[in-house]
């Protein structure tokens, strides 16, 4: 008995040299099924962080608000773990920061609070969000001192008006 | 020919899951997907031919000379989590996903009863080398096969409008009993052998 | 309202009673040939099945009327009753087509959802079960209407004379013990195909299936993958060594092959999709019920069969997945 | 000539009778004409005129942008007003548009009449944006794009398959020289060595009509393409015959795979009211400014009329005289039409149809059952779909599998739910699936994006701080090295009295 423990230590010892494993290729997919908002309502600083928290263990697959539960579903697949919904879905439209260009004082506050570089505009001048880069994170709101950032949904078009699930006789049926 | 059918027996005839009720741990935790089963059953068969290599080995060259045969169960014990750990190692190594699926399972091998059921059994049997190989072999294919199958269908039952109460893990047991009854049918095909 | 805005007259119900509409020749043969207690039995099933079905849509809370009329309990219902011996006692067939309607069908979420065939399940479940009462068939001209109803109420199982060999019991025994297939033949429970008076009901099938065949519902894939796959099977080994393997026109002709060529293996729902895949299914349970029959210890294997082709439906499915046009390999 | 056969298809019945034995009537000018400013599948066009501008009918009121095409005023009038009407889209959203009151009078602005054999052939294609034309088939793709692209072989696809519209039916017998003399050019533009026109054997009188408008070609038309190269094919008719690459396959024998254009195969479809609009817009100067639209079903006056674009449907409609148990107004064909969200919706370039419903024509669908895979609709499906498993997969939301199962290869024809026994809307399952995986994807590019603006950030903010940093240090070491300096001075006088007591590590320190 002492014998295979011996040998099977020296193989062990050396297979965790030898198959040593640098960097964690797991953080990287998960942050890539993450919506990247960097909104850091899950707790962490960005969304690269809570993945790493994830793979870490430190932190639950639910903590990610706007990956919401399709967000949740992916990972919970990845990381086969149980998937628990949070309530029923909804369609959401994208939503957009917008600053009021009368109020706004100029004070790249915001600029530097936006975690995309999605605010353009430079000191005592007016700031501007660039719509198509905003992620809606709101982490501009708080900093700015007169209040002149609103978030706003953008307008519906046929582009981004989406087809309902079918309405029918039977049951819909949640993928579990 | 008795080489096959000790093969045929142990995938199909014996099936490790469906007729001998052995691992259904990794069996009902690794096939929600397709492709975490063939990586599970992978991992299981890579284990479970070495494992019943070893142990043949082992139990043949050091304990049978030397009348230990009672320390049998506890020498598999020992050899199959040492194969498990390095196993273990390389799949992490290789293949960080999977590792991240099979990551509660993987350690599971060591206990998993399929793993040490099947080198007992085959002491049992009294397979020489060969023999405990290809039935080792033959039982983990048969596990893959098992999982594979059992994957598929778990799939399509995703979309099934089954009672809210049998969601999940209840459909998939009974699932797992519908597919035991079938092998039931292979009842009696390996009589030719023994 | 949505595209498109008009629509083919067509139901589920009107493929369901087609599917019933064509089993009257096989009952009519079995009538005929065994007996009127079929009927009985037939009818003991259906009530069953529509007591099931109507129990679990009510408590699934699911819409009762659209899906108990639409036949498909029915179907399942009849199939079971012809599966199972006719002199089988009430509870046993009661007991097959709960096993069918609430565990192969209402668990997993009712008709179009069951991936094993609800009749092959309450058939494996019963003869592995009630091994002894699943092989007391009738002989032909055995039991008057009378024994027969009586031995389907539960009435005292005194069977001798009133049952016999099936053809594949037969054929098995005495090949069990060392008679060669022609010598076996010669006895009086077979008649010009299969079991004397059997062959007609198989026949009766055959008609019935191509009723559906010519009615579009069913395709040629599976009834000839089953045929083939079968065949193929007994007659290799038949050809090889005509002394211990029975013809594949025997295989065909006995047991329950026809209905299941014709009405079994063609359940849409349990099957593979693509043409290809059906082919594959079919033949797959072909194959298999005559490995089960030669080998095997079951009287009659195509149930297992079709549970076991069942459960690799969904990989045959992914291999034959067909590519839409365009997207072809050209040869 | 040997005809391939559409794979799959169905035949429901045509109802092209309501409305093909009348001839094409004009319609009254409205009060008011509503002009969306995107007429086409590309960007919408930008206005040109301000309210309160007096127009003339065939005016250009709104310029091309990029690959749009231009829009005009459909009648001579004054601009009322630019504001949001409801589109003719089955959203029920708002565009924006230009409001025209028409005067009346009819006053046309035409281009100047171009020869399409001395004309440029970008002048000719330019003049074909100018003019607004866009597939008139339903697709709105503008056919300048289509008219660039070199090719072998041009369809004119006159085989309108949809039950009961026949506008295309009898533009091609009563304008036949027209479209032919506009596929001629089209064939010049394209550079097509040979035409075939395809149309459904239910319409033997326009097939008549196209043959002799080939015998007897106009010498503008000879001059672009020889007579002998034109071949009016009749074609079997069968549902859906007249899509693109049915068509093309019928035709051609050609597959052209559901992601792919046909123009990569040396093929080239047009309408043949697109070919008609081609004509008017080249020889006649005359821009896009009215199209004919079937107006079938529950009306007292079923027919064919000659409609400005921008007239309110409600107006047509209310023409026709819809009878009583009108219910709701298709647009479009019963098979791939959609019900109007409003009739304050103006008729467009893609209006080829309305249809008056009422519950005897169109009957309310029968509840959906579950379905049981009898492969009805896998008989059906011209594109050799599965869509008993594509619905398994959307229904469940598993679009993963959706997609496998070549989801986006539908091209929503509707013959699988027409077939199916079970009831079940199979489209709007693909639409629905459709329309979520596309928001999905968009979401995941967002994220992308976001994640790669953020990391550069990141590595922005780090790479100021390490400059920072830097020149922090650089500063600091400066100091340190003019204060180092200094005691150093001091120290070497030290050094020199006490070097011998000194071990180098007290140096150091």
């Amino acid at each position: 008995m002492t014998g295979i423990a011996l040998i099977l230590g020296a193989a062990l010892g050396y297979a965790a040299v030898y198959f040593k494993v640098e960097g964690n290729p797991l953080a990287e997919k998960i942050s890539a099924l993450l919506p990247q908002t960097q909104c850091a309502q899950c707790g962490y600083p960005g969304c690269k962080p809570y993945a790493e928290a994830i793979v870490g263990g430190e932190a639950e697959i639910n903590l990610c608000t706007p990956g919401g539960d399709d967000g949740m579903r992916l990972l919970a697949e990845l990381l086969g773990r149980e998937f628990k919904p949070r309530g029923a879905p909804v369609e959401k439209l994208k939503i957009v920061a917008l600053i009021d260009e009368q109020t706004c004082i100029g004070c790249t506050l915001c600029i530097q609070a936006c975690p995309v570089d999605a605010i353009i505009g430079s000191a005592k001048q007016m700031h501007t969000v660039v719509s198509r880069y905003c992620t809606g994170c709101e982490l501009c709101l708080p900093p700015c001192p007169v209040d002149c950032i609103v978030l706003a949904e953008e307008p519906r078009t046929p582009q981004n008006w989406r087809w309902k699930y079918p309405a029918t006789g039977l049951k819909v049926v949640a993928w579990h | 020919m008795s080489y096959l059918f000790v093969i045929f027996g142990a995938v199909l005839v014996n099936n490790v899951v469906f007729v001998r009720i052995l691992g259904l741990c990794p069996f009902m935790g690794t096939s929600k997907k397709l492709d975490t089963a063939i990586g599970m059953g992978m991992a299981t068969t890579f284990v479970l031919t070495l494992a019943s290599g070893t142990c043949y080995l082992v139990d043949h060259y050091l304990l049978k000379p030397f009348d230990l045969s009672y320390l049998r169960t506890l020498a598999f014990i020992v050899l199959i989590a040492g194969i498990v750990q390095i196993t273990e190692l390389i799949i992490h190594k290789t293949s960080p996903a999977l590792q991240q699926v099979l990551g509660i399972f993987l350690p599971l091998i060591t206990t998993n009863c399929a793993v040490l059921g099947i080198p007992l059994l085959s002491a049992n049997f009294g397979y020489g080398l060969l023999e405990s190989l290809l039935f080792g072999f033959g039982s983990a294919v048969g596990f893959t096969f098992a999982l594979i199958l059992f994957a598929g269908i778990r799939e399509r039952i995703d979309g099934a409008d089954v009672p809210i109460a049998f969601r999940g893990v209840p459909i998939a047991m009974m699932t797992a009993g519908f597919m035991s009854l079938a092998f039931m049918g292979f009842a009696g095909l390996d009589r030719f052998h023994n | 309202m949505t595209s498109p805005h008009t629509r083919q007259p067509d139901s589920v119900q009107r493929i369901m009673i087609t599917v019933l509409v064509a089993l009257l020749p096989g009952i009519a043969a079995y009538v005929w040939q065994v007996g009127a207690g079929i009927l009985v039995n037939l009818a003991i099933a259906t009530a069953a099945a529509l007591a099931a079905e109507a129990l679990m849509l009510r408590l699934r809370k699911r819409p009762l009327w659209i899906t108990l009329s639409d036949g498909s309990a029915v179907v399942t219902a009849w199939l079971i009753a012809l599966i199972l011996p006719s002199i089988a006692p009430w509870w046993l067939t009661v007991t097959g087509v709960l096993v069918a309607i609430v565990m192969a069908k209402h668990l997993y979420g009712g008709i179009g959802q069951n991936p094993f065939n609800p009749a092959m399940a309450a058939y494996c479940a019963m003869i592995v079960a009630y091994p002894a009462l699943m092989s007391q068939w009738p002989s032909v001209d055995g039991a008057d209407f009378a024994t027969q109803v009586h031995l389907i109420l539960g009435g005292s199982r005194e069977i001798d004379g009133i049952t016999g060999a099936t053809a594949l019991d037969a054929m098995r025994t005495g090949l069990r013990n060392q008679n060669d297939v022609h010598s076996i033949l010669g006895t009086g429970v077979f008649g010009f195909a299969g079991g004397r008076g059997w062959e007609w009901i198989a026949a009766g099938y055959f008609v019935g299936g191509l009723f559906l065949l010519a009615r579009r519902v069913i395709t040629w894939h599976l009834p000839l993958g089953f045929i083939v796959g079968m065949g193929l099977m007994a007659g290799i080994f038949w050809l090889v060594a005509p002394e211990s393997f029975p013809s594949p026109l025997f295989h065909l002709a006995s047991g329950g092959a026809m209905l299941a060529a014709f009405f079994i293996v063609t359940d849409p729902v349990t099957g593979a999709s693509s043409s290809l895949g059906k082919f594959i299914f079919a033949a797959g349970v072909g194959i298999i019920a005559w490995i089960i029959r030669t080998f095997g210890v079951y009287p009659d294997g195509i149930a297992f069969a079709v549970l076991l082709m069942n459960i690799c439906v969904p990989l045959i499915n992914r291999a034959t997945q067909p590519a839409p046009v365009g997207k072809r390999k050209s040869p | 000539m040997a005809l391939n056969s559409l794979r799959g298809g169905i035949e429901p019945d045509a109802h092209k009778k309501e409305s093909s034995e009348t001839p094409i009537r004009h319609v009254p000018l409205p009060s008011r004409l509503v002009v969306p400013l995107v007429q086409s599948s590309q960007e919408s066009a930008r206005t040109i005129i301000t309210v309160g501008d007096r127009v003339l009918k065939g005016q250009c009121i709104g310029e091309a942008e990029g690959a749009g095409i231009a829009i005009h005023a459909p009648a001579s009038g004054t601009v009322a007003e630019i504001g949001y009407y409801p589109m003719a889209h089955p959203s029920g959203l708002t565009s924006q548009a230009i409001v025209i009151e028409p005067d009346g009078e009819e006053h046309w602005i035409t281009y100047e009449p171009l020869d399409p054999a001395t004309a440029s052939r970008d002048e000719l294609i330019l003049r074909i944006q100018a003019s607004g034309i866009v597939g008139m088939g339903g697709a709105v793709f503008p056919s300048h794009i289509k008219a660039r692209s070199k090719t072998e072989t041009l369809l004119i696809n006159g085989a309108e398959c949809e039950p009961w519209i026949t506008c295309d039916d009898r533009l091609m017998r009563e304008r036949a020289s027209a479209v032919v003399t506009g596929s001629a050019i089209l064939a010049h533009l394209t550079g097509a060595r040979q035409i075939l026109i395809g149309i459904e054997d239910n319409k033997p009188e326009a097939i008549a009509a196209m043959r002799a408008a080939v015998c007897d070609m106009e010498p503008v038309a000879l001059k672009c393409l020889d007579a002998d190269k034109i071949t009016v094919i009749a074609v079997p008719t069968r549902y859906p015959s007249g899509g693109e690459r049915q068509l093309t396959r019928i035709l051609t024998g050609i597959e052209v795979p559901p992601d792919k254009r046909v123009t990569g195969f040396g093929v080239q479809c047009f309408n043949v009211a697109t070919a008609y609009a081609v004509c008017r817009a080249l020889l006649h100067g005359e821009s896009m400014v009215s199209r004919i639209v079937t107006v079938t079903g529950n009306v007292e006056r079923p027919g064919n009329y000659e409609t400005p674009l921008g007239m309110p449907i409600a107006e047509l409609i209310a023409l026709c005289g819809p009878k009583p148990g009108t219910t709701r107004i298709l647009m479009g064909g019963p098979m791939m039409g959609f019900t109007l969200p409003s009739l304050e919706a103006p008729v467009t370039k893609g209006c080829n149809c309305l249809i008056a419903a009422s519950a005897e024509l169109f009957p309310p669908s029968e509840p959906e059952q579950p379905c049981i895979r009898c492969g009805s609709c896998v008989n059906v499906c011209p594109i050799e779909l599965q869509p008993f498993e594509m619905y398994w997969s959307s229904r469940a939301k598993n679009f993963d599998s959706a997609r496998q199962y070549h989801l986006f290869s539908c091209m929503e024809c509707g013959c699988c739910a027409y077939v199916c026994p079970a009831h079940i809307p199979l489209v709007d399952y693909f639409r629905f699936a459709k329309s979520e995986i596309r928001a999905r994807d968009e979401e995941q590019k967002a994220a992308d994006q976001a994640r790669a603006r953020f990391e550069f950030r990141n590595a922005r903010l780090g790479r100021e701080k390490a400059e920072k940093a830097a020149r922090m240090a650089a500063k600091a070491a400066e100091t340190r090295a003019k204060s180092a300096g200094e005691a150093a001075l001091i120290a070497s006088a030290v050094d020199r009295t006490s070097a011998a007591a000194r071990t180098p590590r007290d140096r150091q320190s």
